[in-house]
């Protein structure tokens, strides 16, 4: 690492550790990162440690403990630019499930012990709780966009990570619509670009991992999945996923199933 | 009243060259004149203050009046300006008839003011020189409140996102200065 | 064998299509890569065809709104079907490819901006179909038609031999009949193959196309296929016009005469903003630029990647997006299409092929569209339509371009003379002129930080050896160029667009209206002006600016107010007690001043809001929206016509403005999301 | 060097485990230089897959047990998918059950390198991480990252990506590759092999400290493969059952402070899964090449004594690995169909394979619709757990006489050799010692 170079930090919440390893994944680029960047605190890759402050901060996970609620306040204060990377930090992850569920029935039926856990009711996003300056999406994120996020950083361009559907990268790729040629479910039209259109490149519809993108017209995809032939649970569990408690997916699930998520009362304190 | 040129301006003469008078006809404008008195005030002097109950309606002969209101923090606010020609005061005409701002003169100003007791007497008295009025008015409120809706949107200010000329300690400028072996300091900006 | 050659019919019996590829690959020595369609991912797609067995032989496919599916027929039939979901665009303007390297290395030197140069290897696009035909013509006329070209296009195409097939298992989601472009085909073709029950009539439509006939020794085809083949074509004809729903295309051509149709909130209500049927498109040709670099190396490249009308950024500015819902969007690219395309390049941007009926995964089909808004139209609106309907010829010939651009030139490098600090948030940049680049009043430069962007920058003055940017920051790249101190090296391409009608305005009294940095592309007109005071009548210039703060050529404002010569004012929005000039909008300036109708000329810029309300003001005191002159903002890209993001009705603003008459913007100016 | 009587009220603060996966904490009781207890915390926040599977169907349970381990997706969607299938009496072509065990070679391939080229190495040559190794061994950090890639590039070409990869249904795969997309990857895979012999060379080098114990492994063992999907359930003491049988030798427990469940033999003792296990108990099965450079090595008694020798387990299974990716490309025709066809049925679906850490047990409970209705997942470390407790306990007085620095990073070094794995574990750890007067 390089004397006097931007600082950056990597920490995690509730996770797999799957979007920072993506870090290290960067096999071919990463003696060049840590050239570029001086990496103060990954407990992962590293044993030191640095407690701030970082000109760079990457968090991964979401918010489920009132500690985790408590250190992601701590964790901003210390944080020039604050970037979550990942479904669980930017969307609440695969647990946030269990907003929509009784915690405690949880609790009891993963462990026989249930008062020697410490979790809250919620699975909240990081922006639920700080303000996050720039989001990489997916579950995991992809590493190329992991890696223009840091190239953009190091020479002061706009991140050309865009908003777009998922089917405009399918379709630049030269895949073929796995709904219209095969009828498979897909939610690329609702779902951010980013992964590079994986799923349908694996003949299998897109799950939503890198999440709802901002303008998804979620009544008419619904729609036309309840139009051929799914029933109202068999498409909530489509959105399901890693990515449910971001919205428009959140309501679309709560519309299907008729019962909306513990709201994020832990957060708001 | 004198003006540069040595003549002494009357509430007539004053009345002719605004637009306001140029509506009416000749015998509706003398008695409208006749109620109205040519007011000098030197730059930066207070007409009337806001909250205050409106002395008279204005117009603007020469010279600037400005419209400003109190903001905490901000102090006086100019909201917008009367050029030469143009009315202020017109809440004398609508009850309560107290001052939503405060006038003052942004310059030396001359104005004709008609004082609300003997403008409203008038205006009572003569229906078509009240709707003249009124409709003078209204159409003066009318292009302030375009106006005010243009000011409103801000046009000029920033887009969503204007960023600093120089952000402090922009990464790239660290990352050029680390390149060039060069400091390792906050850069100054 | 000069019977070979172009009108003579050849049969090729069906055992021999194996050869016929063979003699395409290797055909007069030089090695051919052979595109054609083939059974993957469960379409018929092109992509590379090594030998006659990767061919859709006896497949069948079935097309309808949202749906396509392939079933074995089990027969020996290669062609039977209709397009499938790739189009040749794929092959000839690749969804993405590296458009120019860039590097900055610290000093003028080390600023390098280099285009790629085109080097296409030699393509055999085989089973073309006549709709196929006609997307390449019109994407000729985007590519290769105007001053600026896109020379890898243009060499793809240059490179490309063509085999054309004949249609004759139409979709029922073709419609290319009602826009003349098959199924037949007529022109742009080497070599035409017809399918028929024991093989191919085949004919040449070009020396190379006839060579390959000679080097295949076919006999010539008898009258009884002859026949077979022209009635095969001539049923899918009938079908395709009789059993299909069809457009007009001369009354689509008045769809965006319609933009509050209710029929666009409900069509926006199903349409997911996917972006499939832009993808799919034969004739779609929006780009995006992306800059691409690793880490903190110098060095970078531009990458040019298909784009989309209906994503969220395409038409954003740093304000935001002009065309912020999804009905704008839709509305855009239908009346892109149908409407707008023919005064670009005098054609409709459609070819009937359907494939956008066919993928979009909802099931929205145009034609239906097209007729619920034309037909339900008011009458005495489409009447006006119909002034628009002059010599309309959609058949093939109507559409052959000849290349003659230019491409389009990268940008040159320049050096940061002096920085002058006009406000908090912008700076004026003086920049030593590099040679070659000419600029005029109201025209603007592509300026690139390598790696960061390119972003349009009006002309704020002209000098000899010297221009000058005024520069406000609203995002990294713009930051960027702020950044900027004297001796630093820019890049700059242009000048682009239309300028000012300084000289048409000699004799005349002059108003300029400025709001916020609205005067920098206005400068250049006052320079002008005061340059040749006495060619002109009055000279009025008036300037809002938020607040005092906010208003550049503080000073120079100041000169020109001092002039007996020239009527000089400003306003702000807002302001303290300290100052003591007027507060409000800028009209208000001039607003009640009388104009002379034929001696004023008005150049107007600032926020399209402020804009209009000047114009309002204008023609209320007299002015015609003719003489009155503006710069509009839009997301521009290229700067030469070949992006499509900078598209405000039938115009693109970089090259077909950014100045235009009110009268010209009028029914655009201030329109929510066109 | 200290007196063992400085050490009588010693109170030494490891506060969270570095360089490894997810996050814990370690706490050491001792008296008079005596560790009294050792108790590895894992403060990870809990995720409560078992419960987030319910009411799913099988093909979305193996998309969301990937999401327990970011390192190791691959190991809970292949003991999930065998589970299942069989369950439902699913046959797979013999070419999906070669790409399976060929996705398998990739996740432990980019598991292992990431281990002891990233985690482990820094510890044997006094370096905080791999980066710092690098300033002064940049060939080596090369090497290590240039094999993680690899396995890395092997799951992308058959998963989509390598973390959570999506390919992996019921009956096979959404989709396999052709014969010619595997060929860029066949030409890399020669260097595979080569740097994996040239990591136990160079691993057998490294210095360990002395350090033996006696302990049950348990893997799966197979009586002609190395085991990865494969296989029953094998101990070193005489535990043998089927590989969805896994309760009937072993049980699940919950202790105070952690998150995670701690797993026991039927009789209440320590265990230890992972690579060290099925070297020791599998080596005559290893690829010849593997199983010659381990008696090359002569390292296959301290693998199985000593757990800081692990990371020689790990290069040899490295070289296994690749060695096995080569075979199976080479002898790989793509297979007729992706997937095959299969209906649910009621019943119970479990599992065992080899996770890069170890044995992965996985158990649904299934409706006729194919809906979970219940589900347990035992992970590696959550087995390893109670034997890593186990052996620092026994570790520590070894180094009576270190500094609180040394003995810290003893500690840690000790609980790394483990690999553990805390998120899968949360079903894991802060190092705190504390010494109680």
């Amino acid at each position: 690492m390089t004397r006097g170079a931007p600082t950056v930090g990597v920490v995690k919440f509730a996770s797999c550790d799957g979007c920072q390893l993506s870090l290290l994944d960067l096999e071919d680029h990463l003696l060049e990162i840590t050239g570029t960047f001086d990496i103060v605190e990954f407990a992962e890759a590293t044993s030191r440690r640095s407690p701030g402050p970082y000109d760079v901060l990457l968090v991964e996970g979401s918010v489920s403990t009132e500690e985790q609620a408590a250190e992601i306040l701590e964790l901003r204060a210390q944080a020039r630019t604050l970037v979550t990377i990942g479904a669980c930090a930017t969307a609440g992850g695969i647990q946030a499930l269990r907003n929509w569920a009784d915690h405690d029935e949880y609790r009891r039926a993963v462990y026989a012990h249930p008062e020697y856990v410490a979790s809250l009711a919620t699975s909240t996003p990081v922006s639920s709780h700080v303000r996050v300056d720039a989001e990489l999406h997916g579950c995991p994120i992809d590493r190329g966009e992991l890696l223009e996020l840091l190239s953009a950083l190091a020479v002061g361009r706009r991140p050309q990570i865009r908003e777009d559907a998922v089917c405009l990268a399918c379709k630049r790729r030269g895949v073929v619509c796995v709904t219209v040629a095969r009828g498979i479910p897909c939610l690329g039209p609702v779902t951010n670009a980013g992964c590079g259109a994986i799923c349908p490149a694996m003949d299998r519809g897109c799950y939503g991992c890198f999440g709802p993108r901002p303008e998804a017209n979620m009544p008419s995809l619904t729609g036309s999945f309840l139009a051929s032939g799914g029933t109202r649970a068999d498409v909530a569990r489509l959105f399901e996923g890693f990515t449910a408690y971001a919205e428009p997916f959140r309501t679309t699930v709560s519309d299907l199933r008729g019962r909306g998520p513990e709201e994020d009362a832990d957060a708001q304190q | 009243m004198e003006q540069e040129s040595g003549e002494v301006i009357t509430p007539a003469h004053a009345l002719q060259a605004v637009r306001l008078g140029a509506g009416l006809g000749e015998a509706t404008r003398e008695k409208l004149a006749r109620v109205g008195q040519i007011l000098v005030r030197g730059a930066g002097a207070v007409l009337f203050r806001e909250g205050e109950k409106t002395p008279y309606l204005g117009v603007v002969i020469s010279g600037r009046v400005g419209i400003r209101t109190y903001v905490a923090g901000r102090g006086d606010v100019t909201l917008s300006t009367v050029e030469a020609g143009d009315i202020f005061g017109w809440s004398v005409l609508v009850p309560p008839s107290r001052a939503h701002a405060t006038v003052w003169a942004v310059t030396d100003v001359t104005v004709l003011g008609f004082p609300a007791e003997s403008l409203r007497r008038v205006l009572a008295a003569d229906p078509d020189l009240a709707a003249a009025v009124y409709q003078h008015a209204l159409s003066a409120l009318g292009r302030r409140i375009t106006s005010t809706r243009l000011q409103m949107l801000d046009l000029f200010g920033s887009p969503r996102t204007t960023e600093p000329v120089r952000p402090p300690g922009a990464l790239s400028r660290r990352l050029a200065d680390v390149r060039r072996g060069a400091a390792t300091e906050e850069p100054t900006s | 064998m000069s019977e070979a050659g172009q009108g003579h019919r050849y049969f090729l019996a069906r055992h021999r299509l194996a050869d016929l590829i063979d003699v395409l690959r290797g055909a007069g020595g030089r090695a051919r890569t052979v595109i054609g369609p083939t059974v993957e991912q469960g379409a018929i797609v092109y992509a590379e065809i090594d030998t006659a067995a990767d061919l859709p032989v006896g497949w069948r496919d079935e097309q309808a709104p949202g749906h396509y599916r392939l079933r074995r027929e089990g027969d020996e039939r290669a062609f039977a079907y209709a397009v499938g979901p790739t189009a040749w665009k794929r092959h000839l303007f690749p969804p993405a490819r590296v458009r120019m390297e860039v590097a900055a290395e610290p000093g003028a030197d080390g600023t390098r901006f280099e285009p790629t140069q085109p080097a296409a290897s030699a393509t055999v696009l085989l089973g073309a179909r006549g709709c196929e035909l006609a997307a390449m013509r019109v994407q000729d006329r985007v590519f290769r038609g105007g001053p600026y070209v896109d020379d890898h296009y243009a060499d793809a195409r240059d490179a490309a031999f063509v085999v054309a097939v004949q249609c004759t298992h139409p979709a029922s989601t073709c419609f290319c009949t009602s826009m003349r472009s098959g199924p037949g085909v007529e022109a742009g073709y080497d070599l035409r193959l017809t399918e028929i029950a024991d093989g191919f009539v085949v004919e040449a439509g070009t020396d190379a196309g006839g060579e390959v006939l000679v080097s295949l020794r076919l006999d010539p085809a008898d009258e009884e296929r002859a026949g077979e083949a022209h009635a095969a074509v001539a049923a899918c004809a009938e079908t395709v016009t009789h059993r299909n729903r069809g457009v007009d295309p001369i009354r689509a051509r008045d769809l965006d005469m319609y933009p509050e149709h209710p029929r666009w909130d409900e069509v926006a209500a199903r349409c997911l903003a996917c972006t499939n049927c832009t993808m799919v498109c034969p004739t779609c040709f929006c780009s995006r630029d992306v800059q691409q670099s690793v880490l903190a190396r110098p060095d970078g490249t531009v990458e040019r990647q298909w784009d989309s009308c209906f994503t969220a950024e395409f038409a954003a500015v740093a304000g935001g997006s002009f065309r912020s819902r999804i009905r704008d969007r839709y509305r855009q690219w239908l009346t892109h299409k149908f409407s707008t395309w023919w005064p670009q390049f005098g054609t409709p941007g459609c070819v009937g092929c359907g494939r956008c009926i066919v993928w979009c995964p909802v099931e929205i089909d145009v034609r239906e569209e097209i007729a619920a808004i034309g037909t339900s139209a008011p009458e005495s609106d489409a009447q006006d339509g119909g002034e628009r309907r002059g010599d309309v010829d959609l058949g093939p010939q109507a559409l052959t371009t000849s290349p003659g651009g230019v491409p389009e030139p990268p940008p040159r490098t320049g050096t940061v003379e002096r920085v002058t600090t006009e406000t908090s948030d912008t700076v004026t940049l003086r920049v030593r002129t590099p040679p070659g680049l000419e600029a005029q009043p109201g025209q603007f430069v592509l300026a690139a930080v390598p790696r960061v962007g390119a972003p349009p920058i009006s002309v704020s003055r002209l000098e000899p050896g010297t221009l000058e940017l005024t520069v406000r920051s609203v995002g990294p790249a713009t930051a960027a160029l702020c950044r900027l101190g004297p001796g630093d090296p820019l890049g700059l391409a242009g000048a682009y667009g239309r300028g000012w009608p300084i000289e048409a305005a000699r004799g005349n009294d002059v108003i300029v209206v400025a709001g916020g940095i609205g005067l920098a592309p206005l400068r250049p007109v006052i320079d002008a002006v005061l340059a040749d005071r006495d060619s002109y009548g009055d000279v009025s210039v008036y300037v809002g600016a938020r607040t005092p703060d906010d208003m550049i050529y503080s000073a120079e404002i100041g000169t020109w107010e001092q002039r007996r010569d020239v009527t000089a004012a400003r306003i702000v929005d807002r302001a303290g007690p300290d100052w003591l000039g007027p507060v409000g909008v800028v009209t208000q300036l001039f607003a009640d001043t009388a104009r002379e109708a034929a001696s004023t000329v008005a150049f107007v810029c600032g926020p399209e809001r402020m804009m209009q309300a000047s114009v309002d003001a204008l023609v209320d005191s007299g002015m015609r929206a003719e003489s009155i002159w503006l710069t509009t903002e839009r997301h521009m890209e290229c700067g030469v016509g070949l992006c499509g993001h900078c598209q405000l009705g039938p115009y693109f603003v970089c090259r077909d403005g950014p100045v235009f008459t009110a009268a010209e913007l009028g029914p655009y100016l201030g329109v929510e999301g066109i | 060097m200290h007196s063992s009587d400085e050490y009588a009220e010693r109170d030494i603060d490891i506060s969270m485990l570095t360089r490894v996966e997810g996050e814990g904490s370690l706490r050491l009781r001792m008296r008079d230089g005596v560790v009294e207890s050792a108790r590895l915390s894992i403060f990870e926040a809990p995720r409560y897959f078992e419960k987030l599977v319910e009411g799913r169907k099988p093909d979305e349970v193996i998309d969301i047990v990937a999401r327990i381990c970011g390192i190791c997706p691959v190991a809970y969607q292949m003991s999930a998918v065998h589970a299942f299938e069989d369950c439902f009496g699913v046959e797979v072509e013999d070419g999906v059950r070669a790409l399976r065990r060929l996705m398998y070679c990739g996740e432990w391939i980019e598991s292992h390198a990431l281990h002891v080229y990233l985690l482990h190495a820094p510890d044997f040559l006094g370096y905080a991480s791999a980066v710092e190794m690098a300033e002064d061994h940049a060939d080596i950090v090369g090497r290590g990252l240039q094999l993680k890639r690899l396995g890395n590039d092997i799951l992308a070409l058959l998963g989509g990506r390598a973390i959570h990869p999506v390919s992996v249904r019921v009956g096979g795969f959404s989709r396999v590759p052709r014969r010619g997309e595997l060929d860029a990857l066949r030409h890399m895979l020669d260097h595979a092999v080569e740097w994996s012999a040239e990591t136990l060379d160079w691993v057998s080098t490294l210095d360990a400290p002395a350090f033996e114990r006696d302990v049950e492994l348990v893997s799966l063992v197979h009586p002609h493969e190395y085991p990865m999907n494969h296989g029953r359930i094998v101990s070193t003491r005489g535990i043998d059952v089927a590989t969805g049988a896994w309760r009937d030798a072993f049980e699940e427990s919950q202790v105070p402070d952690t998150n995670a469940l701690h797993a026991r033999t039927r009789s209440g003792t320590t265990y230890l899964v992972g690579p060290a296990a099925r070297v020791t108990q599998c080596a005559d099965r290893l690829h010849p090449r593997a199983g010659a450079a381990l008696r090359q090595s002569g390292l296959g008694g301290a693998i199985a004594a000593n757990p800081y020798w692990s990371i020689a387990a790990r290069a040899v299974e490295l070289l296994h690995a690749s060695s096995e990716a080569v075979d199976i490309l080479d002898a790989y025709t793509r297979p007729d169909v992706a997937s095959v066809a299969w209906e649910p049925r009621a019943g119970v679906a479990a599992w065992s394979t080899e996770a890069p850490r170890g044995l992965l047990f996985h158990r649904y409970e299934v409706d006729a619709s194919g809906f979970v209705r219940a589900a347990q997942i035992v992970p590696p470390t959550s087995q390893n757990q109670g034997r890593i407790e186990d052996d620092l306990v026994a570790f520590t007085p070894t180094m009576r006489d270190a500094s609180d620095a040394e003995l810290t990073h003893g500690l840690e070094q000790l609980v790394r050799s483990y690999d553990p794995c805390i998120s899968c574990a949360t079903h894991f750890l802060d190092v705190e010692i504390e010494e109680v007067p």
